[in-house]
């Protein structure tokens, strides 16, 4: 895999790139597509149907329907930042794809060429810095909009990236303990075969606070307070129309994509199951694991619809409690519990034990003290507020 | 170990306080009680476990605390230190007990304060590390500062800060010195391995001086001492008087006349010129205050010149004598300052005009304070005299000094009964003011925090040989120290002989030999 | 004779004082049991007194032994340690006995005083003081019983503290004293310094052997007896620190009788007498002898002008005492201290009696409102009488054998000293006899409302009172018949060394002469007091001088008193030490105040001038550092 | 030259614009924009320098914490509105840039002509050294300079409470 | 790519920091120019450290990330409750410390 010639790994490289990026776009556009009839279908309505086959064209009508719109600038406008900002988004949600292993490897023409754009041995950090980057974007075109919604919505999105970007990273370092590597691949491949031995099972808390922070950060339902339509319009891209907003809606999508990537890729096994990934020889268990990859994202996406549907959006203060008080605890501990455990025992089975005990047993008590701390009544106005401090401070 | 609980448990407490301090005032006081009562309790263990026979430092620990820079948790006790370690676990406990109802705000903050003092107090007089010493000097100032300026009187930033003001001048003197003292000695800021002679020893010994003559104080440097004790708080200034003024003379027995013995030879006159001065001026500037307080403040100036004399007399019974009269000022004056703070509590004055007669209405209180008042003025048969009378006699003797000064030294004990007894007279005797008809006698606490303060004062009056013989080999060092090295500086000036006058068999044979030594060593 | 007989002896007062001083509250509704508590404590002392008295007859040797260590040191120990000899036993039945019966008169006395049990704890707390003073073997010892009186005096001077004048006696008593103190303590040091032990007896032998440090030189003794002597002015009462003495007065009768007529201020008189033997070597006996006799004729004449009864007798106490000095100062100790013991019983006596006309007369102390007493208290008139006599020197009353013997000696040490000694005796009976003729003769000048009430003193006054007068009367012919061969010049004869003067003359024709002296001065009071009315007194300079007491008092407070006062006040802590040291304290504070005001100019608020002056220093050192370094 | 010198000439010369541009734009988000291109310049300095951990943190860090805070503060405090004019300037402009060159002088001539004498210079074969992992730092983090580490937590601690203090204080006295 | 290039690049950083420092009126720049600065000084540890082969100055970037971040914390805070008094962040017109 090291000692591919130089053009080959030109050649391989830009291939792959190609492929990923293609594959991300047809995503997004699948995806587009694919939330609007689930939506349908979980709301017990028919979603678009129209444009081509069950509608499966319609995300490319909408995507032309983007192009051809006018631009619109408006005159209050940051002009440099407002045009920037889409473009600030899109990219990292572009990038983050680069280091993920979306299958073992692929021999072609006698090079053995990995399925991963760009191996590098910091991958799971790479990951975590361009993920930081994204509430850029937002907030520049936010403030770029000149716009009281746009910036309240941006403030928003900052505050709660930056809080759930906390998260992010810590539920992460239990994985890493156990894996030894920064490396994305090295920690696929460590998951090994079976489901049983995937870290999700064995960080179950730490999966769930991951998925959690993953949800916050796509600025989705039900942490899409940043886009919240009843308070804010729409948030930082109130502003934002044509294809500008068509790249504010990818960046969603592909954060969504992207995600779900890193997450099997973290906890799901990568491209493991059950061996099924080792038959067919070197051309085809790539494409094979690839498959077990895609599919297992999918699923995974599919989890994003669902959640969008069925939880309802979290209040701001709510927003932080959660983020602060219960996922940080809970990551905390599952990495002391980790470390410990693994240290004395060195079993994955007794980790996994202790990071369930132990997650549930923070889990218990924060929500007890949270419910002794006298609940908040109905929401009111002064509840509707970014974050208290911001709030003041604007006043 | 034991030494080092002794000094850190007062700390736990602190410590323990912060924790617990939302469990009500009661419960602050007496975790206070309790620490202090415990640590004295535990100090008694060093006593008991003290071995008179010799002078040296017991009860060593030493372990490396900054090694790269030669400092060392360097800490002992010898015969002198002894006495004044337990004299500080014993009137804190009392302190704490004196100060049960009177502190109105922020009595965590103030038993705290009180304790973190204690520990500093105590490390003080056992830290046998230069640096660990000038370490405990200056952190004793900060609970001393809070408990003065937090708790004080009206006028209590202006004394803070004149007293904060006063002691850090005279510390940064003793920093420097210190530092002289590590450099001559191979980088190291170990007591026990410093010898001299250093260099500039004069400049040196100085330095140290004038740290101590402003702790101690010394006339000129005493007028941070009113101020600071009439703005005090009582307990604060109990301890100021009964501890805090013996680390000076503490100093000066522990640092400059060991280490500079030939320096001190030489401002001997100057330095007992000033004491001699500091007895009348302290005594006749006491006479004429209005104020309890400052009385009794003048009179520690007062008195802590006879201590300082002793000092420098140089002689075994001259500086036995002096820290006999530490501890004897410790509780006579300590227990003054008690009594002033329990009519102070109940009068909200210390004016002596504005009492009169209240021997008749607290008969308990009167004969209290009368005792105290005469073991102030030095009456045989209570404590004060005991350590007046060695001083005296010590400096008269054998004293390096001209028998003037003594016999100036002397009158101070007659204006000592004039001031005590005028004063006295005027708060005890006499008629009745109507405002004063009401106030209560001393109720069953304060005679508790009293009673302890009495049976020591009277036990040293009438048979001080406990404590004098456990201080004795110890205080034979100092004077060997002294001696070796003045010996050998008289000899090089050749001072006529009439000026070492009345030494009697023994020592004299010991002169001799250490005379022969020092031309045998050339 | 063993130490523990000595200790009960000692510990008896202090455990009647414990018991009272501790537990009066309690007795305070049983006066007269605390009264008893406290005569009986001084009883056992007597009794062992006189245990102690007996078993030094017949050449018993003296007592020496230590109870304990209490100041000890490498090249120094003091001791508790008692000394019982001759003189120690004599002093000691002088204080136990005189001290019990006025114990006993007291329990009249004080009845219905409230501060009833506290005055007998005092009382008996001196009487422990005064036994430690003569009991002790060295001058520590000494010292230790000499403040503890000194400290009772005040106390009981003090004793009805509600009266200014009382409280004010007492302190003057006690620093007085002080002032004396002073004197003992250094007269002390330099003993020590010189022998290097304050037991008597070894500094008695190596006095006499020469063998001691000179301190002083040659002049070592001579300096430390002096000194010696300053306390022992300040205690008994000498020129010029005998002013508290009259104020004293101002204590309960009883107390004046005991403390400071019997035994307190004695003590000076006790301290040469124990150290004869230095007084001797160092001949500084003249001085004490001139003191005393100046003293004593000094004493006399104020005696003569005052109206106040209680006064009268402590002047007189005072030229007595000058008397005492007189006879130790001319070497003649045995004298002395002979005269020390009969003036115990009689000016003990003459005071009590006192007490008992005040007692009568409702406090009431000024003669000239008395005046033919005798018919309402005759035993307080006779037993006054008989005092009175044996003061002048009325012939084989007890005064009569000690002052002539003393009278005797001073004529062998100085003639001049001898007549003023004699002129002081004339004074003495005539002060003494118009005291006794302005207030039991005459014609009644009682004011109406106490006149109704005057009556004799209930039997627990006036038992001690006739008790008293007997030894008063007799005992000078019982212990002194002889002169200087008497009885009691043998008994003490090992404690002290020989006179420098040997008395000359006809001891008779001294004898003679006394008599006739203190008669006239009898008559002579009898001519002009048995019929006139004092109020008349004469208004001339002297008179006034005299009756103001020479103004000393004033002119005391005129020129050290005040002086003090005011100088502390106003030069030591207003000027000096609020003024200089403070002021250059302040101002050092305000120099840097000002230096550093004009410096804060630099602070201009602002960051960005700040970090200029940083980066520009920076960019000084590093160019220093790398181009010219 | 080679890929390296290129890259290198290419992040130095974003780096050196970027942060020029920090403090010429008149608008602070501008300025935070130009600081991040620095930034990420730099982590690109650090990759060629073989520090792949320390480039990762500092984006993470710098761009994704440290400059996200600043933003935020700028956009609370919203500084659009108030005036830009005299952003720069003083009285001491002048000087300070003066001083500022005179600085850079000085650091050039460390660079180039104090540091040959040294140790430093000594073990020249820079690009010969391997690249330091993550593990390396790791190891002596929690070795050599555990105490350091320590006490960088504790620093951060403090400033967490002291952030606390803060704000909460100003909350209460809203103004 | 020699050591004194990156030095030198370092040393331009810190200057341009500095200079920034020194002219702008704005806080909030301010402490970006001193983030700068810090920056610079960790371009020269890591430079220095990959010279000399170890990864000790890695560590010391490390430590100077972790006090950045701490004083950036407490900085806008400070800036924030400043405004909040002062209604500017401008520090010629912050000057209540003047003497």
């Amino acid at each position: 895999m090291e000692n591919l010639p130089f053009s080959v790994l030109i050649l391989s490289s830009i291939v792959k790139i190609l492929f990923i990026a293609h594959l991300l776009i047809i995503g997004v556009m699948a995806m587009i597509w694919a939330e609007r009839r689930v939506s349908g279908w979980m709301q017990d309505r028919l979603g678009p149907n129209r444009v081509g086959f069950q509608g499966i064209l319609q995300p490319i009508a909408d995507g032309i329907k983007f192009l051809f719109k006018e631009d619109l600038i408006p005159d209050h406008v940051d002009k440099p930042l407002y045009v920037l900002a889409p473009a600030m988004v899109l990219i990292p949600a572009l990038v983050t794809i680069a280091v993920v292993p979306f299958g073992s490897s692929i021999t072609v023409l006698g090079h053995e060429i990995s399925l991963q754009v760009a191996d590098i041995n910091i991958g799971i950090l790479y990951i975590l810095a361009i993920t930081s980057l994204g509430v850029y974007g937002v907030v520049l075109g936010a403030w770029a909009s000149n716009n009281k919604y746009s910036l309240l919505g941006g403030l928003r999105s900052s505050a709660q990236m930056i809080s759930y970007e906390l998260t992010l990273g810590l539920a992460i370092i239990g994985v890493l303990m156990l894996t030894s590597s920064l490396h994305l691949r090295a920690i696929a491949e460590a998951q090994g075969a079976y489901p049983w031995h995937w870290n999700f099972l064995i960080h179950f808390p730490a999966f769930l606070a991951f998925t959690t922070a993953m949800f916050a950060e796509t600025n989705r339902l039900p942490f899409d307070l940043a886009e919240a339509e009843q308070e804010l319009v729409a948030g930082y891209h109130t502003e934002y129309s044509s294809m500008k907003f068509a790249m504010f809606f990818m960046a969603e999508y592909m954060h969504m994509i992207v995600g779900s990537a890193v997450t099997v890729t973290l906890f799901l096994g990568g491209w493991h199951f059950f061996g099924l990934e080792n038959i067919g020889g070197p051309v085809w268990s790539g494409v094979i694991s690839f498959g077990i990859f895609f599919v297992k994202t999918a699923i995974f996406l599919f989890v994003f619809i669902w959640v969008r549907w069925t939880l309802p959006r979290f209040r701001y203060d709510q927003l932080m409690n959660f983020g602060w008080k219960f996922l940080l605890p809970v990551t905390l501990t599952s990495i002391v519990v980790t470390g410990t455990l693994w240290i004395i025992t060195g079993s994955r089975l007794v980790v996994g034990i202790g990071n369930a005990v132990a997650g549930f047993i923070v889990v218990s008590i924060v929500a007890g003290l949270l419910v002794m701390d006298a609940p908040k009544p109905a929401m009111q106005d002064s509840d509707n507020r970014l974050t208290p401090t911001a709030l003041d401070a604007i006043e | 170990m034991l030494l080092s609980t002794v000094i850190f448990l007062p700390l736990l407490g602190v410590i323990a306080i912060a924790l617990l301090r939302g469990l009500g005032a009661s419960a602050i006081k007496s975790i206070a009680l309790a620490i202090g009562v415990l640590t004295f309790v535990i100090s008694l263990g060093l006593y008991t476990g003290f071995d008179a026979t010799t002078g040296t430092f017991q009860n060593v620990t030493q372990q490396a605390w900054i090694p790269g820079l030669g400092i060392s948790y360097h800490i002992g006790i010898d015969g002198i230190s002894l006495w004044l370690v337990l004299l500080t676990t014993f009137l804190t406990p009392i302190c704490i007990l004196a100060a049960w109802n009177s502190v109105e705000k922020g009595l965590s903050g103030f038993m705290m304060s009180l304790l973190a003092l204690e520990t500093g107090m105590l490390g003080v007089f056992c830290a046998l590390d230069l640096f660990l010493f000038f370490v405990f000097w200056e952190s004793m100032l900060i609970p001393m500062y809070f408990l003065i300026g937090i708790w004080g009187g009206e006028r209590r930033i202006y004394a803070t800060v004149k007293f904060v003001l006063y002691t850090m001048a005279g510390s940064a003197l003793m920093l420097v010195g210190i530092l002289a003292l590590y450099f001559q000695n191979n980088n190291s800021f170990d007591l026990t391995t410093l010898s001299g002679p250093f260099s500039h020893s004069d400049l040196l010994f100085l330095g140290f001086f004038i740290a101590f003559a402003i702790k101690v104080p010394l006339f000129p440097f005493h007028t941070w001492l009113p101020d600071a004790h009439v703005e005090a708080p009582t307990v604060g200034s109990v301890i100021l008087a009964g501890v805090l003024l013996k680390m000076g003379t503490y100093g000066i027995i522990r640092f400059c006349l060991p280490l500079f013995p030939e320096a001190a030879a030489q401002f001997t006159p100057l330095i007992v010129t000033l004491a001699v001065i500091g007895i009348i001026y302290g005594a006749l500037v006491a006479m004429v205050q209005p104020d309890l307080k400052k009385l009794v403040a003048y009179s520690s100036v007062s008195h802590l010149g006879f201590v300082v004399l002793g000092l420098f007399s140089r002689n075994p019974a001259g500086i036995q004598g002096s820290v006999l009269q530490m501890i004897n000022h410790g509780l006579s004056t300590g227990a003054l300052f008690l009594l002033v703070g329990m009519i102070y509590e109940r009068r909200h004055s210390r004016m002596i005009v504005d009492f009169g007669g209240l021997s008749k209405r607290m008969p308990i209180f009167a004969v209290i304070f009368m005792i105290v008042t005469l073991s102030s003025i030095g009456l045989p048969g209570l404590n004060g005299f005991v350590g007046e009378y060695m001083i005296l006699l010590g400096s008269f003797v054998e004293g390096a000094f001209s028998k003037i000064h003594v016999i100036f030294a002397t009158v101070g004990v007659i204006l000592a009964a004039v001031y005590m007894l005028w004063m006295f007279q005027r708060v005890m005797f006499g008629t009745l003011d109507k405002t004063n008809a009401e106030l209560p006698d001393l109720n069953a606490r304060e005679i508790v925090v009293m009673l302890p303060i009495l049976l020591f004062i009277v036990w040293i009056g009438v048979y001080p040989k406990p404590f004098l013989s456990k201080m004795e080999k110890s205080v034979e060092i100092v004077v060997t120290q002294v001696k070796t090295q003045s010996a050998i500086g008289h000899l090089e000036k050749r001072v006529p002989p009439n000026t070492q006058f009345a030494l009697h068999g023994k020592q004299h044979e010991q002169h001799e030999k250490i005379e022969k030594e020092a031309e045998t060593s050339k | 004779m063993s130490l523990e007989l000595i200790v009960v002896l000692l510990i008896a007062p202090l455990v009647g004082f414990l018991i009272n001083g501790l537990f009066g509250k309690w007795l305070k509704g049983n006066e007269k049991l605390s009264g008893w508590i406290g005569s009986v404590a001084v009883l056992i002392s007597l009794i062992c007194s006189i245990i102690a008295f007996a078993s030094l007859q017949g050449g018993g040797t003296p007592f020496d032994e230590t109870l304990y260590e209490w100041i000890t040191g490498e090249s120094f120990a003091f001791n508790i340690g008692f000394r019982v000899d001759a003189l120690t036993t004599v002093m000691l039945l002088v204080i136990t006995g005189v001290g019990f019966l006025i114990h006993v008169y007291s329990i009249g006395y004080m009845h219905g005083d409230a501060g009833y049990t506290r005055y007998f704890a005092y009382l008996n707390l001196f009487v422990f003081a005064m036994l430690i003073l003569v009991l002790g073997n060295n001058y520590l010892m000494m010292f230790v019983g000499w403040e503890g009186v000194g400290l009772c005096s005040y106390l009981l001077i003090g004793f009805w503290y509600d009266k200014k004048s009382a409280t004010d006696a007492g302190k003057k008593a006690f620093i007085v004293n002080r002032i004396g103190d002073f004197g003992f303590l250094l007269g002390m040091f330099t003993l020590f310094a010189a022998f290097g032990t304050l037991d008597f007896v070894a500094i008695f032998d190596a006095a006499e052997a020469d063998n001691f440090q000179k301190v002083f030189g040659t002049s070592t003794l001579v300096i430390a007896t002096l000194l010696l002597f300053v306390g022992a002015i300040g205690k008994s009462a000498q020129i010029p620190l005998y002013v508290w003495l009259p104020d004293a007065m101002e204590g309960p009768t009883p107390v004046s009788a005991l403390i400071h007529a019997a035994t307190m201020v004695t003590a000076g008189v006790y301290m040469i007498a124990r150290s004869a033997v230095l007084y001797n070597i160092a001949h500084t006996g003249e001085v004490v002898a001139w003191i005393g006799v100046l003293t004593a004729f000094f004493a006399a004449t104020i005696a003569l002008a005052q109206n106040d009864i209680k006064r009268i007798l402590a002047y007189s106490t005072v030229s007595q005492l000058g008397y005492m000095f007189l006879g130790v100062g001319v070497g003649a100790y045995a004298s002395g201290v002979f005269h020390l013991v009969t003036h115990a019983f009689f000016k003990g006596l003459m005071f009590l009696t006192a007490g008992s006309v005040m007692h009568a007369m409702a406090n009431e102390l000024d003669m000239r409102k008395m005046g033919g007493l005798k018919a309402k208290m005759p035993i307080t008139h006779w037993t006054f009488l008989v005092g009175a006599l044996a003061i002048a020197g009325f012939p084989f009353l007890s005064g009569f054998w000690s002052k002539d013997e003393i009278l005797h000696s001073a004529w062998g040490s100085s003639p001049l000293i001898y007549i003023i000694g004699l002129i002081t005796a004339f004074l003495t009976a005539f002060y003494m006899f118009r005291l006794i003729f302005v207030t039991f003769y005459g014609e009644s000048r009682v004011e109406p409302d106490v006149a109704s009430h005057l009556h004799e003193s209930p039997p627990v006054m006036w038992v001690p009172l006739a008790i008293l007068a007997i030894p008063s009367a007799l005992i000078g012919l019982l212990l002194g018949w002889g002169g200087h061969d008497s009885w009691f010049h043998h008994f003490t004869k090992s404690v002290f060394p020989e006179a420098h003067h040997e008395a000359s003359g006809n001891v008779v024709l001294f004898m003679v002469i006394s008599s006739i002296v203190g008669l006239a001065g009898i008559a002579f009071a009898w001519m002009r007091y048995s019929k006139r009315v004092p109020s008349t007194e004469p208004t001339n300079a002297l008179y006034k001088l005299i009756a103001n007491k020479y103004y000393i008092d004033e002119i005391y407070n005129a020129l050290i008193v005040q002086p003090i006062k005011n100088g502390s006040h106003y030069l030591l802590w207003r000027i000096v030490d609020n003024g200089v040291i403070d002021g250059i304290v302040n101002g050092v504070a305000s120099v840097i105040q000002i230096i550093g005001g004009t410096l804060r100019r630099l602070q201009t608020g602002i960051v960005q001038a700040y970090i200029v002056s940083m980066v520009l220093g920076i960019v000084l050192f590093l160019a220093y550092y790398l181009f010219f370094g | 030259m080679n890929a390296e010198q290129i890259l290198f000439i290419l992040f130095g010369a974003v780096s050196l614009i970027g942060a020029v541009a920090v403090i010429s734009f008149r608008h602070p988000i501008y300025s935070a924009l130009s600081l991040v291109v620095t930034f990420f310049a730099q982590a690109g300095l650090f990759l060629l320098l073989g520090a792949h951990f320390v480039a990762a943190v500092q984006v993470i860090v710098y761009a994704g914490a440290i400059m996200v805070l600043f933003l935020f503060v700028i956009m609370l405090l919203n500084l659009g509105t108030l005036s830009v004019k005299g952003a720069i300037g003083g009285k001491l402009k002048g000087f300070a840039i003066i001083l500022g060159i005179l600085l850079a002088i000085e650091g050039i001539y460390i660079a180039t002509n104090v540091l040959n004498n040294t140790a430093i210079a000594s073990a020249q074969p820079a690009t010969a050294a391997p690249n330091t992992t993550t593990y390396d730092i790791g190891e002596l983090l929690f070795s050599k300079y555990l105490l350091p580490f320590e006490v960088t937590s504790l620093i951060l601690l403090a400033a967490l409470i002291g952030v606390i203090v803060l704000v909460k204080r100003s909350s209460n006295d809203s103004i | 790519m020699e050591l004194q290039y990156y030095l030198i690049l370092s040393a331009l950083l810190f200057t341009t920091g500095v200079i920034g420092v020194l002219v702008r009126r704005n806080a909030i720049i301010i402490f970006m120019c001193i983030e700068l600065m810090l920056n610079a000084a960790n371009l020269a540890f890591v430079a220095i450290s990959r010279s000399l082969g170890e990864a000790t100055g890695q560590v010391f970037v490390f430590f100077v990330m972790a006090v950045a971040a701490a004083e950036v914390a407490i900085g806008l805070a400070i800036i924030v409750s400043v405004f909040k008094h002062r209604e500017t962040i401008n520090v010629d017109e912050v000057n209540s410390l003047k003497g």
